[in-house]
C-alpha cells in the first residue's frame, strides 16, 4: 500500500482502530474503518460533510461506543472505556466548537485539565502546570480573566492548552483551524507542529486544504462513513474519487 | 383604699399595668381558616370583657401571634409573646404540631396556657406535666367517643352495623385509627372497609367502587373540607347506597349547604350558628352586631369562651398570679354556647374543659345544617338513606 | 466563473408581479456605524454600502466586528451610534421583525435551524412573516428546490439530522423564501467541504444575478473577493480599506494579512 | 371483574384532570422555555373566577368558561410583560425563583382576599352519571376528560397546522433564527404564556365544578402536572396524554387493590416518574 | 479589542477573595457575640429568630455545594427530613444524643449516594423532577408505614436539645454553620472546586479533562446531605416534635434553593446572606404588614430576581463571575 512509504518503518502504532463501525437506527454512520496511527506522525481526516468524519472522532474520544469493532491505544483496548479513562490512558481532545468552562478564569480552565488528566497531581503544582501552557500558548496575559470574555482565536488556544494540560500521548483535534483567518491559521500550523514535535501524535479533521496540505504526513479519506482513501496528501488529492467525492471541480478554490 | 382606686384608675388610663394575654394562632398557612375564625372570637370577647370594665380594674390587652401554621415560625412568636410582650397568659393555639413545638419554652417559662384547639394525642402527652395547661378542645378520642355513641344509636334504630371508613393519610385522619376500628369492632360493628386517600386530590373513584363492593350501612369520612363535595358527588355518581354519610371534617365548605349534594350527609360539631341554646343565640346576636355577618365556624366560639373564662378566673382570683388564676379558672362553671364549662381530668391532663359529651350531630337537610343528636339538640329527625 | 452557474436555476418562470418588485435589489446603506454588547464595544465606525443588485463581501480577522454588523443590520443587536438605512428607510432602531418586513434576509453564522422540524417546515417558515412571500410560498419553494435539488430529496427529513453542508442550504433557502431584495449571509463555509462550499456559492451567485444584493462575511477571502463586485475590509471594529474584487486581491497587504501568499 | 372495570374508568377518568392541568403547562415549558412554578396558582384564579360568576351572579361554571379562560389569558399576558420576558436569558434557577416568587404572591392575595375557606359551586349536572351495565362513568369527569382530549387536540393542531403554531414550535427551537426570519419573538412569548395561563384557568373551572375552589387547589395538581410533562418529555403533547394516563389508571389500580392504597398511591405515583426517568437516562443512546 | 491591552498583567497565583472572607469572618463574629449582647428582653426572641436563622443558613449553603457540581436538587426536603427522623429514631433507640447526630447525618449521606448514584445522568428539570420524586416517595413511606416504626402519619416526639437551653441551642447550630462554612471554604479552595465547576459549567468536556463525574458528583451529593440532615437534627430537637408533612414538605427542598439564589449562588457568603436577609426580612414584614405580609414577600423574591439577578453578593463582585469565594 503506498500509505506505508509515508511511515517510518521504525514507527510504533500509538492509536489503532480495527472495523469500527457505529449505527444510529438505520443509518450507518461509520462503517468498518480501520487505521492505524503512529507515534509522531500527524494524521489528518478528510472527506465531505456527512462523511462520518465527527462521529468517527466520537467513538475514538468515547462520546459514544461503537456497535462492533476494536480500539487500541497503545496496548491498551479502549473500545468501550469512558471517556474519562481514555484521558488517563492518554488521549486528549478539542473541539470543533470551542467550549470553554465559561464561569471560570482562562487559567482555572487548564488547571481542571492539569489536574484531573494526570494522576497524583496537588492543585499547586497543576496550578504551575497550567501556567506554563498559557505562557507557552500564548495566553499567560489573559491568565485572571473569565473564559467566556475571550475571542474565537483565544478561545481555540484554549481548548488546545486544555487538552495538552491533560498530558496526551494523542492529541485529537476537531477542526480548530475553522473560523480562522489564513495567517492565523498559519500560526495555529506551527503550533501544532510545535506540539508534534514536543513527542504527541495528532489527529485532526479539517477542511481547510492547505492546512492540510501543510500539516498532515498522512491523510486518511472518508466518503459515506467509510475509507475512500488513504495516503499522503499529494496521493490523495489525487486520486480521481477524492477529487469527485470532495474536492469538486475546482480543487485550487482554496488556494 | 381611696388611694389604690385612684392608682388603679390612673394605670387604667395610661394602659400600664393592664393584663396582656398573647394569642397565637395559625393566621396564616393551613389552618387560617380556624385560626382566624379564632382571632375573630377573641375580638369579641375582648370586646365584652372591656366594656364590662376590664380585668382587675383595667382593661385587657390582647396581643396576637402568628405561629403560621409552622412549628418553626411558632417557636420563635411564642417566646417573643412570653419574653419580649411580656404577656401574663398566653392562649390561642390550632395546631397540633406548632402546640408541641412550643410545649419546651411553654415549660421553660411556666407558661400560663389556655389552649382551645390542638386535639391531637401527642399534645396530649407533651403537655401531661405541665401544671398551667388548661384545654379546651375534646381530645380526639372525646370526638370518637360521641361518634361512637351516635353510631350506636343508629345500630339500634336503623341496624346499622356494617361501617365503611374512609380517612385522610395525614395526621388528621391517621391518628388512632387503629384504636378506632377495633373499638368499633368491639362495640359490635362490622368495619367492612378502611381505606386512606390522599386529602384535596378529589380523587374518590377508586374509594368509592371499593365501597360498593363492601355494602357499608355508614360511611364514616375522616377529612378536610376540600374532600367534602368530590366525597359526596362520587358517591352520588357511582350510586352507592348508604344509610348514612357521615363527616368530620374541622370546617366545612363554605356554601356546602346549598349545594343539593350536600342533602342528608352528616358530620359532628361542638356547635352550629342554629343551636337554640341561649348562650350560643347571645354569641351569634353579638358577633353579628359587631362583624356584621354570621360563623359556622366553631373555633370562634371556642376562642370567646377561652377568653371570656380566663378573664373571669383573674377576676376572681383577684391578681395574675398562676397560681391563683389556675386554681380559679379549675373551679369554673359557666354556661357557653357549648354547653356549661367545667375543667376535670383527661387521660394525662389536669384540666380538660370540653368533653365527648359537648359534642353534636348534625344533618345538611333543605338549605342549613341541623343538629339531629343527642336528641336534646334534635331540630328535626334524622334522614336514613336505606 | 460565469460559465459554471447552471442555466435551470434560472427562474424563468416569474411572472412579472409584484414578487418580482420585491426582488428588485435595495439599496442598504450603514454610516459610522457603533455598536457592542453589554460594556464591550465591538464596532466603532462602520460605513459600508450596498448597492442595489451589487455583491458586497466583509473581510477581516476574527472579532472585528464583521457578524457584529450583520446583528446590527438585522436589528438584533442595537446600535449605539451611526445609521442605517435600507432602501431609503431607517432601520437604525427597527426590531427584526420590521427589517425582514422591508425584505432583508439573513443566513445567520451557524445556521440557526429550526432542528425539530421538517426541512419543508424550515423553508415555509422563511416565508410566513411576509404577506407577499406567502403568496408565493409555492412558486419560491420550487425555486429553492431547483437551486438545491438536494433539499427537495430531503424535505420531510428533520433539518437536525442534516449534514452540515445540507443545513448551510436549508439556511440560504429559507432566508430566500422570504423573498428578500437583500440577503445578508454569515459564513456560510464555515464546517463545508470544498465541494460543498462550492455548492453555496454558486447559489449566492444566483441570487445575486437575480437581482438581489448580497452583503457577504466569508474567512474564505479569495473566494469572496473574486465573487464580490466591491468589499470592504474591517479592523477593530473600523473599516480600514475598500475596493472592487479584484483591486483588493492584488492589494499587497491584503494579501499578505489574509491569503497567506 | 366489574370492580376490574370499574378500577380502569376510574383511573381514566381522573387522569383527565391530570391532562387537563398538564397540557397548559406543557405550553409555558415547552415554547417559553419558563419553568411556571405559578402555573397552579393561575387554575386557582380560573376556579375563583368561575366559583364567583356562580355565586354571585348565578351563572354556570361552564358558560362562563369563555370570560374565565379569557381573562385569565390577559392576567397571563400581562405576567409576561412585567415579569417574565426580563428573565428569559437569565439562568433557569432565576426564571424559577421568578415564578416561584410570583406563586407565593397570588396565592397569599386570594388568601388575604377570600381566606382560606374552601368554596364549593353547585350546579344541576355536579351528579350526573352514566350508567353502562354496572359500570358508572361520572358526568362532569368525562366532560374534563373530553375537555382535556379536545385542548390536547386543539393544541396538537395550532401547533403543527397554523402558521402560529409553526411559529411558537420556531421560536422554541431556535430563539435566534425566529428572529432572524422575522418572528416577533415577544410577541410569540406572549401568546404562548397567556394561552399556557389561559388553559390553566379551562382547567381550574373544571376543578372548581369537579371538586373546589380554594387558594391552595392549584398546588396538589400543579405539582403532578410537573411530574407528568417531565415525565412525558419536555414539550411532548401526546406523551402529556399517555403519561396522565399510565399515572391515573396505575393510581387507581393501586388505590383499589393494595391494602391502604390511598396512602400509597402518591409513592407509586412518584415511584413511577422517578423510575421513568432514571431508566430513560440509563438507556441513552451511548 | 482595546480593553485587552489595558489590563494588568495577572498574578501567577490565585489572587485570594479577602473581602469575602472578611466578611464571613465578621459574620461570625456578629453571630457569635449576638447571644452575649445585652439584648434585654427582646434576648430569647432573637436567639429563636437567630436559631432558625442559621439553620436556614446551613441548608442553604449545603444546598448550594451541590448546585455547585450542577445538581439542582429538590432533594433537600428528603435529607432533611431522613436527619430528623434518623435523629428522633436514634435517640429512642437509646443511643445517646451527641452520637445520634452524626450517625442520623451519615444515613441520610449513604442515602444520598443511592440516589445520586441512579440520578447521576440526569440533568436540569429531569433532575430537579426526579429528586423531587424522591423526596414525595421516601414522605410517603414513612407516612404510610405503621406507627410502630417511625411514628407514621402522627410524627414522633424528639426530646429536646440541650434540655431546651436556647443559648445552648444557638451556640450549637452557629458550630454547625460554622462547619458548613468550612466545608464549602474547604471546597472552594481544594480539587473539588475545580472537578464541581467544570461538571457544572460542562459535564462532557469535563469528562474529556478526565474528570471522573461519578464521584465528584457523589461527592457532592454526600457533604450536601450531611450537612442538610444536621440542619434537621437541629430542627427535630428545637421543635420537639417532626411529621413527614412539616420534616419533607416542598418548602423545605425549595427554600434552600431561593435562599441561595437570593443570596448569590455558588459562594460560601451568598447563601448565608441570603438566609439571614430574607428571615429578618420575613420577620419585619410579618410585624409590620401583618395580615398580607406573604404576598410582599413574594414580591421581594420577584424583585429581587428582576433586579438582583445575581444576589445580594452580586452588588459589590458585578465584574466577576464564579471566582469569588
Amino acid at each position: 500500500m503506498s500509505a506505508a512509504q509515508s511511515v517510518p518503518a521504525s514507527a510504533l502504532p500509538v492509536l489503532r482502530a480495527e472495523n469500527l463501525s457505529k449505527r444510529f437506527g438505520g443509518l450507518n454512520a461509520v462503517q468498518n474503518v480501520s487505521f492505524t496511527h503512529y507515534a509522531g506522525e500527524i494524521l489528518a481526516v478528510i472527506g465531505p460533510n456527512g462523511a462520518g468524519k465527527t462521529t468517527l472522532l466520537n467513538l475514538l474520544s468515547g462520546v459514544y461506543r461503537p456497535s462492533t469493532g476494536r480500539l487500541w491505544l497503545q496496548e491498551q483496548d479502549i473500545t468501550n472505556a469512558p471517556m474519562e479513562r481514555r484521558c488517563h490512558a492518554g488521549l486528549g481532545r478539542a473541539f470543533q466548537i470551542v467550549r470553554p468552562f465559561p464561569e471560570m478564569t482562562v487559567h482555572e480552565n487548564v488547571t481542571v485539565g492539569a489536574l484531573f488528566g494526570q494522576r497524583g497531581i496537588r492543585l499547586p503544582q497543576a496550578r504551575e502546570q497550567a501556567y506554563d501552557l498559557l505562557e507557552r500558548t500564548g495566553l499567560a496575559a489573559h491568565a485572571d480573566r473569565a473564559a467566556h470574555e475571550l475571542t474565537l482565536l483565544q478561545d481555540k488556544r484554549l481548548e488546545v492548552a486544555r487538552a495538552l494540560a491533560t498530558q496526551p500521548r494523542v492529541l485529537l483535534l476537531d477542526e480548530v483551524m475553522a473560523g480562522l483567518r489564513p495567517a492565523e491559521a498559519q500560526e495555529a500550523v506551527e503550533l501544532v507542529r510545535g506540539i508534534r514535535d514536543s513527542g504527541i501524535s495528532i489527529l485532526f479533521i479539517e477542511h481547510i486544504m492547505p492546512v492540510v496540505r501543510d500539516l498532515a504526513d498522512r491523510v486518511v479519506v472518508m466518503d459515506q462513513g467509510q475509507v475512500l482513501a488513504e495516503g499522503t496528501y499529494r496521493e490523495v488529492t489525487a486520486n480521481p474519487q477524492v477529487v469527485a467525492a470532495y474536492l469538486g471541480t475546482e480543487a485550487g478554490l482554496h488556494a | 383604699m381611696k388611694k389604690m382606686l385612684l392608682t388603679g384608675l390612673m394605670l387604667a388610663l395610661s394602659g400600664a399595668g393592664a393584663v396582656k394575654v398573647g394569642v397565637l394562632l395559625p393566621l396564616s398557612g393551613a389552618g387560617s381558616v380556624s385560626g382566624q375564625a379564632a382571632r375573630s372570637g377573641y375580638l369579641l370577647a375582648l370586646d365584652e370583657i372591656n366594656r364590662a370594665g376590664g380585668v382587675l380594674g383595667k382593661p385587657l390587652e390582647l396581643e396576637f401571634g402568628d405561629d403560621g401554621s409552622a412549628p418553626a415560625k411558632a417557636v420563635p412568636e411564642f417566646v417573643k409573646l412570653v419574653t419580649v410582650d411580656k404577656v401574663d397568659f398566653m392562649a390561642g393555639g390550632v395546631s397540633s404540631a406548632t402546640s408541641i413545638a412550643i410545649s419546651g419554652p411553654a415549660k421553660q417559662y411556666n407558661t400560663f396556657m389556655a389552649w382551645i384547639g390542638a386535639a391531637a394525642v401527642p399534645v396530649e402527652d407533651a403537655f401531661a406535666d405541665h401544671k398551667y395547661f388548661f384545654h379546651y378542645h375534646p381530645w380526639a378520642y372525646y370526638n370518637f367517643e360521641a361518634i361512637l355513641g351516635y353510631f350506636k344509636t343508629l345500630k339500634t334504630q336503623r341496624k346499622a352495623k356494617n361501617i365503611a371508613i374512609a380517612y385522610e393519610d395525614g395526621p388528621f385522619g391517621s391518628a388512632g385509627i387503629d384504636a378506632t376500628i377495633s373499638a368499633f369492632k368491639k362495640a359490635g360493628f362490622n368495619v367492612v372497609m378502611a381505606e386512606k386517600f390522599k386529602t384535596g386530590s378529589g380523587n374518590f373513584g377508586p374509594l368509592v367502587s371499593k365501597a360498593k363492593a363492601a355494602k357499608p350501612d355508614i360511611l364514616y369520612w375522616i377529612g378536610y373540607d376540600t374532600d367534602a363535595l368530590p366525597l359526596a358527588t362520587e358517591v352520588k355518581q357511582q350510586n352507592l347506597q348508604l344509610g348514612l354519610l357521615y363527616g368530620t371534617p374541622p370546617s366545612w365548605p363554605v356554601g356546602f349547604e346549598k349545594n343539593k349534594l350536600s342533602d342528608n350527609v352528616a358530620g359532628l360539631s361542638l356547635w352550629l350558628p342554629s343551636s337554640p341554646q341561649p348562650e350560643s343565640r347571645k354569641f351569634v346576636a353579638a358577633y353579628k352586631k359587631k362583624f356584621g355577618t354570621t360563623t359556622e365556624e366553631y373555633f370562634a366560639p371556642l376562642a370567646y369562651v377561652n377568653l371570656k373564662s380566663l378573664a373571669a378566673s383573674i377576676n376572681a382570683a383577684g391578681s395574675t398570679d398562676k397560681d391563683k388564676v389556675a386554681a380559679e379558672l379549675a373551679k369554673t362553671n359557666m354556661p357557653t354556647p357549648f354547653g356549661p364549662l367545667t375543667f376535670s381530668k383527661s387521660l394525662k391532663t389536669q384540666y380538660q374543659g370540653f368533653k365527648s359529651g359537648n359534642w353534636l350531630h348534625f344533618q345538611f337537610l333543605g338549605d342549613a345544617r341541623v343538629p339531629v343528636y343527642p336528641i336534646r339538640f334534635a331540630q328535626k329527625p334524622m334522614v336514613w338513606g336505606k | 466563473m460565469n460559465e459554471t452557474r447552471p442555466e435551470q436555476s434560472r427562474p424563468d418562470g416569474l411572472k412579472q408581479d409584484a414578487t418580482t418588485q420585491a426582488r428588485a435589489g435595495q439599496e442598504l446603506v450603514i454610516e459610522h456605524l457603533a455598536a457592542g454588547y453589554g460594556k464591550v464595544q465591538v464596532l466603532w465606525d462602520v460605513s459600508v454600502r450596498v448597492g442595489p443588485g451589487e455583491f458586497v463581501a466583509m473581510i477581516g480577522a476574527n472579532g472585528a466586528g464583521k457578524t457584529t454588523t450583520l446583528r446590527a443590520v438585522s436589528g438584533v443587536v442595537k446600535p449605539t451610534g451611526g445609521r442605517i438605512q435600507l432602501g431609503g428607510r431607517d432601520i437604525t432602531r427597527a426590531a427584526p421583525s420590521e427589517v425582514v418586513a422591508l425584505g432583508l434576509g439573513h443566513v445567520p453564522e451557524g445556521r440557526e435551524l429550526f432542528a425539530m422540524m421538517t426541512v419543508r417546515e424550515n423553508l415555509e417558515l422563511g416565508a410566513a412573516m411576509r404577506p407577499e412571500a406567502r403568496a408565493a410560498q409555492q412558486d419560491t419553494l420550487e425555486q429553492v428546490y431547483r437551486l438545491f435539488p438536494r433539499l427537495q430529496e430531503r424535505s420531510k427529513q428533520m433539518a437536525g439530522t442534516l449534514s452540515g453542508g445540507e443545513q448551510q442550504m436549508v439556511a440560504v433557502g429559507r432566508a430566500l423564501m422570504g423573498l428578500p431584495s437583500i440577503l445578508v449571509v454569515d459564513e456560510p463555509s464555515l464546517g463545508l467541504s470544498p465541494l460543498m462550499t462550492q455548492t453555496v456559492f454558486e447559489a449566492l451567485k444566483v441570487v445575486n444575478a437575480e437581482g438581489v444584493s448580497v452583503l457577504l462575511v466569508e474567512q474564505n477571502v479569495g473566494l469572496s473577493l473574486r465573487l464580490a463586485h466591491r468589499a470592504y475590509v474591517l479592523e477593530n471594529g473600523q473599516v480600514v480599506k475598500e475596493g472592487t474584487g479584484e483591486a483588493l486581491l492584488a492589494d499587497p497587504g491584503v494579501r499578505a494579512a489574509y491569503l497567506a501568499l | 371483574m366489574d370492580l376490574f372495570l370499574q378500577t380502569l374508568l376510574n383511573g381514566l377518568l381522573q387522569s383527565g384532570i391530570y391532562a387537563l392541568v398538564a397540557s397548559g403547562l406543557a405550553l409555558s415549558v415547552g415554547v417559553v422555555g419558563i419553568v411556571n412554578f405559578a402555573h397552579g396558582e393561575f387554575l386557582m384564579i380560573g376556579a375563583f373566577l368561575a366559583w364567583a360568576a356562580s355565586a354571585s351572579l348565578g351563572i354556570d361554571p361552564l358558560l362562563s368558561l369563555p370570560v374565565v379562560a379569557l381573562a385569565v389569558f390577559g392576567v397571563g399576558a400581562l405576567t409576561y410583560r412585567v415579569s417574565i420576558r426580563h428573565v428569559l436569558l437569565a439562568p433557569e434557577l432565576n426564571q424559577m425563583l421568578l415564578t416561584f416568587g410570583l406563586g407565593i404572591l397570588l396565592q397569599n392575595l386570594a388568601l388575604m382576599l377570600l381566606g382560606g375557606n374552601t368554596r364549593t359551586v353547585s350546579t344541576p349536572y355536579q351528579a350526573s352519571s352514566l350508567q353502562l351495565g354496572a359500570l358508572t362513568v361520572g358526568g362532569p369527569k368525562a366532560v374534563a376528560f373530553a375537555f382535556a382530549l379536545a385542548l390536547l387536540g386543539t393544541l396538537y393542531f395550532v401547533l403543527y397546522r397554523t402558521t402560529l403554531g409553526r411559529q411558537m414550535r420556531a421560536v422554541a427551537q431556535n430563539r435566534r433564527g425566529a428572529q432572524l426570519i422575522g418572528i416577533n419573538v415577544d410577541r410569540v412569548y406572549m401568546l404562548a404564556f397567556g394561552v399556557s395561563c389561559g388553559l390553566a384557568a379551562v382547567a381550574g373551572v373544571l376543578v372548581s365544578v369537579l371538586l373546589f375552589a380554594s387558594p391552595t387547589v392549584g398546588l396538589v395538581f400543579a405539582l403532578k402536572a410537573f411530574a407528568i410533562i417531565v415525565m412525558a418529555g419536555l414539550g411532548n403533547l401526546t406523551g402529556v396524554l399517555w403519561a396522565s394516563v399510565l399515572l391515573g389508571v396505575s393510581e387507581a389500580l393501586v388505590q383499589t387493590y393494595v391494602p391502604g392504597g390511598g396512602g400509597w398511591s402518591d409513592a407509586v405515583f412518584f415511584l413511577m416518574i422517578f423510575g421513568t426517568l432514571v431508566l430513560r437516562s440509563f438507556r441513552g443512546n451511548r | 479589542m482595546s480593553a485587552v491591552s489595558a489590563r494588568p498583567v495577572p498574578a501567577r497565583r490565585p489572587t485570594f477573595a479577602w473581602r469575602a472572607l472578611l466578611a464571613l469572618g465578621i459574620f461570625f463574629v456578629l453571630a457569635l457575640a449576638f447571644p452575649f449582647l445585652p439584648l434585654g428582653d427582646r434576648r430569647e426572641f432573637l436567639l429563636q429568630i437567630g436559631f432558625f436563622t442559621l439553620v436556614a443558613g446551613i441548608m442553604a449553603l449545603s444546598w448550594d455545594l451541590l448546585a455547585r457540581s450542577g445538581q439542582v436538587s429538590l432533594a433537600h426536603a428528603a435529607f432533611y427530613g431522613l436527619g430528623a427522623y434518623g435523629y428522633a429514631l436514634l435517640l429512642k433507640a437509646g443511643v445517646p444524643w451527641g452520637a445520634a447526630m452524626p450517625l442520623a447525618a451519615l444515613t441520610a449521606g449513604f442515602v444520598s449516594l443511592l440516589l445520586g448514584g441512579v440520578t447521576m445522568r440526569l440533568s436540569g428539570m429531569y433532575f430537579a423532577i426526579a429528586t423531587l420524586a424522591f423526596t414525595e416517595v421516601v414522605r410517603t413511606v414513612i407516612q404510610n408505614l405503621p406507627e410502630s416504626v417511625a411514628g407514621g402519619a402522627n410524627g414522633l416526639l424528639v426530646p429536646a436539645l440541650l434540655g431546651g437551653n436556647s443559648r445552648g441551642q444557638y451556640l450549637l447550630a452557629l458550630a454547625l454553620l460554622l462547619l458548613t462554612v468550612g466545608v464549602s471554604l474547604a471546597v472552594r479552595l481544594s480539587k473539588l472546586h475545580h472537578a464541581f465547576a467544570a461538571i457544572r459549567q460542562g459535564e462532557e468536556t469535563a469528562r474529556v479533562l478526565g474528570v471522573n463525574v461519578v464521584r465528584y458528583k457523589l461527592a457532592a451529593f454526600f457533604l450536601s446531605s450531611v450537612l442538610a440532615a444536621l440542619a434537621g437534627v437541629l430542627y427535630a430537637g428545637k421543635t420537639f416534635f417532626i411529621s413527614p408533612l412539616d420534616t419533607f414538605s416542598l418548602a423545605n427542598s425549595i427554600s434552600p434553593l431561593t435562599t441561595s439564589i437570593f443570596g448569590g449562588l455558588y459562594t460560601t457568603l451568598g447563601p448565608i446572606l441570603g438566609a439571614t436577609v430574607l428571615r429578618v426580612a420575613e420577620e419585619l414584614l410579618h410585624n409590620t404588614v401583618k395580615n398580607g405580609y406573604l404576598v410582599v414577600y413574594g414580591l421581594v423574591l420577584m424583585l429581587s430576581i428582576l433586579w438582583l439577578p445575581r444576589g445580594i453578593v452580586g452588588l459589590w463582585r458585578r465584574g466577576r463571575q464564579g471566582g469569588d469565594l
